[in-house]
């Protein structure tokens, strides 16, 4: 099982405010860190237009840590793949692929703030199908000399792509959030699914979906990936660790979550401001990992159990988790 | 003045070994003070970048001081807040050394005034916050009306701040473009292959970039034409930094395109096209010198041309 | 939008242990993210500052990120040359972060052309290699005949080059004023307190500001004027750094030329000033805040003040 | 006897190009590492109008020293006085001696590239006598609450100076060359005088005319201090030491020495681009003292003996130096 890992700097927060050039350069140092600690990916996350300049372009955060990484796998989590001209985002990835031999992962979501697709003229409405489509058509672009494609929304005739990428096809994920129906798309469709924070459970049940699908659609159990966001807060107590996700939660996640139509109800419908009181966000909250190191390691054992292939850890304690759990999993 | 390096990357056959040739005389280049680098967008040939952005970003950890300049940007080739966020992305990381050049509309098939849209579009998302564009080509954001004024417009009247996180579901009308550049001007250049963009460059202040397979006479013509209509406008040279590419072969012959001869000679060249056009950037296109040859420019021709 | 840092500098007995106080200030500003910091010129009383550039020199390793900007140059206090240099200095010192801004002419006991031709000679210095300068009030070199084209000029024809460690004894035509600035475009700015200035900067594009004592309500209407003017003379705002200064004083009281009250309401008045006047740089002028009011205006007015 | 230093950077070389930013980045570097290796000055030229860049204003180079030293003294090596207004250079100075804590220490020279007394619109035939002048006007405004100057070239009623400098007046050195003309000068009016580089003996004949013309003047002994710029190549045999010495020369000393009218004969004229065969070149030539590490520490006592408050050594080997030879004067 893998780990891969991420850092903070891409924004300027409100409770932390920072130049964000020289956040941009934390990011980087904090990226030749992990690898030197054994991290197998590190990534930047995507929004646009906000107020706290957060990471537009996450292709191009990754490039500057390919400069000067050797090993690490370069990851998106996740690349907002409906606000990309599909073969925009082809070029993209296939530059950084040659750049840094062939470390690229694209971890590839459908974005749920309506107003970056209002930002680029784009139906929010379409997203899913347009996600997939343009994974196929990322797919053929980086494995094929010329290709060809007829979907609903791209169509491409003898169309090549250059330069060519190191990886035939590049690495893509489907970063499908914690939903069944996301689960059962990827599968029919074979490609990895990168799931969001969630309990123990509900992750299970979702891979089992994923697999399910992806058997009934032919797919052989090696092509069929599953990785999975997974923060722990790890503490000498459980006090303690549950204190330091509160700090999160507070600095961070609560914004987030809460105010921008992350949680997705039973209907599909976005959830705006919900109450902290909302099953859903308490199921969020929840799925932050509490524990000693102890615990930790036998819940991601648990993980790896379940055929997990990568676990992407948040970018608080990388030391402790790099020295005390890591190790567990080699 | 300025004095930088481009390349040929078309002439490569493999981009890996291609690119890596270049990031070598890139390091190689920023230690010896060369002033940018240019990395040319194309999609043609194994060894063309079609995203510079991510290229240059790269090499941003890999320099120090070096302008790192797109170049030959085109329009179509990706939605326009991306060529917005990808420059800012870049003069944050490198701390203030990225720069945006656009291909002419003849080398992408479109209206000149498409061009001169997108930079509008893209100079003025770094100039302000909360934006609105409505342009033939470009609107921003999608629900903006017919009735917004044309071009960048800004809300009138600011009323009580509702943060981002308390939209819901609204679009508002207006949207930041984030982030912004590291530096308050990011030099925005654009060729100047057709009359109707030289001529609206020349009137707007926005920097001429003449590229390395425009013989040098027609390129020192159009040169001097730009300057002349910039003066007409108010445009004086200290808006402006124009930018003239050129192949040059030390020992070599000087041709159409080509600046050859000593190190000397290659000066009094360089020289004299300034004098003719108020160029303040000369860039040397590379396409298969040696880094003996780059040395050689550095301390023979760079350094003398800057006074 | 930008946010940026000034100092009362005349209000600490002693200039030792003021500076140390700024200086620690700025280190904690840069850090959290404010985009400038200004160091005006002063020479009247104990702590004044009357060389800004070796302030900021200094400053410019004890910061990351922030802007280093030169306030209030008065334009008789040093010789034109140094003015051009000290900037240039400064810039390559900081990476690209440097600034000028002048102060009104009506501050100085000058002419407003006075001002202008400082402005013009700068700018132009930077941006030009061999240059030489017929003005009013300036002339370089010395020698520079009567006959001299009026401002700035350049060689027309250059011939062969002549290194300088042969010109001998001559005393050539032309000078290049270096080094040049890391940056190829510099910001620079006027206090736009005359009308002779104003409307001279908005048609030059020489982007404006607007300093602490000006209330507030007449700091608005003359910046709406330069937006006016700028308009008409066809300078968009993408040339353009309005940059306004205010006293702040969170949970106090707002004055003519004070925004007080809860950090919402001085984000709401600064949006507001922003929605009426075009400015895209607010700069508070700090006049014995704490480091707590530091922190709780960068992360509750600051941050939000990007979108 | 204390030694100060400097080093390269602040300009962009012919043989050895550089990033101009790079350069001042080194130039900063260098001076916490001299500081380190116990130099006890630091300093920076100037010239203006350069095709190299040359660093037009040393006092903002080293104020950039200032904020990453806290002992080295920071100094001007030398700064050419007659091309700022007095007043200017004097607020200059004082605003780095409050900040750096009274660690300025003034060379001040007159000047001879005829350009730039052109740029500057000031007569070059003057310079002697507005350098003695505006020396006057600095030590008033930097010791005195307020004063009056009447001079020939200066004059001013009344002035202050803020902010008011630690040091009361700020240190200041008469930069002569290697005339006997500036060293009676500066004798007579009970200036510090600091040579240029010049063999032993020179040396020894300059020391004692500027003693004599400042005893005449009725100088006490302890206000008449002298130091002079000594560069000193070290080599294993003196084959190394004077390879090293025509590296210097070849790189960088021919085209200053040779090329701007920096050599003037017996009758004040400026030599332009004289023979390599010229006794003034030559001299110049053999300043450059060659040695070993023995007859360094010899050269350097002789200057010792003959009372020399300050020797300015070269940018190279430094660490060298600090293990070898200044050991030997604590």
């Amino acid at each position: 099982m893998e780990f891969w890992t991420t850092s903070l700097g891409l924004a300027k927060m409100r409770p932390m405010p920072n130049a964000l050039a020289d956040g941009y350069e934390n990011f980087v140092r904090d990226a030749v860190r992990a690898e030197g600690l054994g991290f197998d990916g590190y990534g930047s996350g995507e929004h646009h237009f906000m107020y706290d300049e957060f990471m537009p372009i996450p292709l191009q955060a990754v490039a500057a840590v390919a400069a000067v990484t050797s090993k690490i796998r370069l990851c998106t989590n996740a690349m907002l793949l409906p606000l990309y001209d599909p073969i925009e985002a082809a070029e993209m990835a296939a530059t950084l692929d040659v750049l840094s031999g062939g470390r690229v992962s694209l971890g590839l979501g459908m974005g749920y703030r309506p107003y970056e697709f209002d930002g680029f003229d784009t139906a929010k409405r379409t997203r899913g199908a347009r996600l997939r489509e343009a994974m196929e058509v990322i797919r053929l672009a980086t494995s094929r000399e010329s290709f060809s494609y007829q979907g609903k929304h791209y169509q491409y005739e003898n169309e090549s792509l250059h330069p060519r990428s190191i990886q035939r096809p590049i690495d893509q994920w489907f970063c499908g959030g914690t939903s069944l129906q996301g689960a059962r798309r990827a599968g029919a469709a074979g490609l990895g699914y990168w799931l969001a924070n969630s309990p123990y459970d509900h992750t299970e049940d979702i891979v089992k979906e994923y697999r399910q699908a992806g058997a009934e659609a032919g797919f052989d159990e090696s092509q069929l990936r599953v990785a999975s966001f997974k923060d722990v807060c790890i503490g000498n107590t459980m006090e303690e660790a549950e204190a330091l996700r509160q700090m999160l939660i507070d600095g961070f996640y609560d914004e987030h979550i809460l105010g921008y139509g992350y949680l997705v109800d039973e209907n599909g419908q976005s959830l705006y401001s919900p109450s902290r009181e909302h099953p859903l966000y308490r199921r969020f909250t929840q799925s932050l990992y509490c524990g000693t190191i102890e615990t930790v390691v036998e819940e991601l054992k648990r993980y790896e159990k379940l055929g997990m292939d990568m676990v992407f850890l948040p970018s608080q304690q990388q030391e402790l988790i790099a020295k005390e759990i890591l190790p567990e999993f080699k | 003045m300025r004095v930088g390096l481009s390349w040929d990357l078309d002439r490569f056959e493999d981009a890996s070994a291609g690119w890596q040739e270049v990031i070598s005389e890139v390091v190689e280049a920023d230690r010896m003070g060369f002033h940018s680098f240019w990395i040319h967008e194309g999609r043609e040939r194994p060894a063309d970048c079609p995203m510079p952005s991510v290229f240059l970003t790269y090499l941003s950890r890999k320099t120090q001081s070096g302008q790192l300049r797109i170049a030959g940007r085109r329009v179509t080739h990706a939605l326009a807040p991306h060529i917005v966020e990808e420059v800012s992305v870049l003069d944050n990381f490198s701390r203030g050394r990225a720069g945006l050049a656009f291909a002419p509309a003849s080398r992408q098939g479109v209206v000149p005034g498409h061009v001169h849209e997108m930079i509008d579009f893209v100079t003025s998302s770094w100039a302000t916050d909360e934006m609105r564009f409505r342009g033939e080509h470009i609107r921003f954001p999608a629900h903006t009306p017919d009735e917004a004024p044309a071009g960048a417009s800004v809300p009138d009247v600011e009323g009580d701040y509702v943060p981002q996180w308390e939209w819901g579901p609204e679009m508002p009308d207006f949207l930041s473009i984030t982030p912004k550049p590291y530096v308050p001007h990011t030099p925005v250049h654009v060729e100047i292959d057709d009359d109707e963009t030289l001529e609206w460059a020349a009137q707007q202040g926005i920097s001429p970039m003449v590229g390395a397979d425009m013989p040098t006479e027609q390129a020192a013509r159009r040169l001097a034409r730009y300057r002349e209509i910039a003066d007409e406008a108010g445009r004086s040279r200290r808006e402006i930094e124009a930018v003239l590419e050129r192949r040059v072969v030390l020992d070599g012959e000087t041709d159409e395109c080509t600046l050859g001869g000593s190190p000397r000679d290659v000066l009094n060249a360089i020289r004299d096209l300034r004098g003719k056009t108020g160029i303040s950037h000369f860039v040397w296109r590379r396409g298969g010198a040696t880094p003996m040859d780059l040395y050689r420019f550095a301390s023979e021709v760079q350094v003398l041309l800057q006074a």
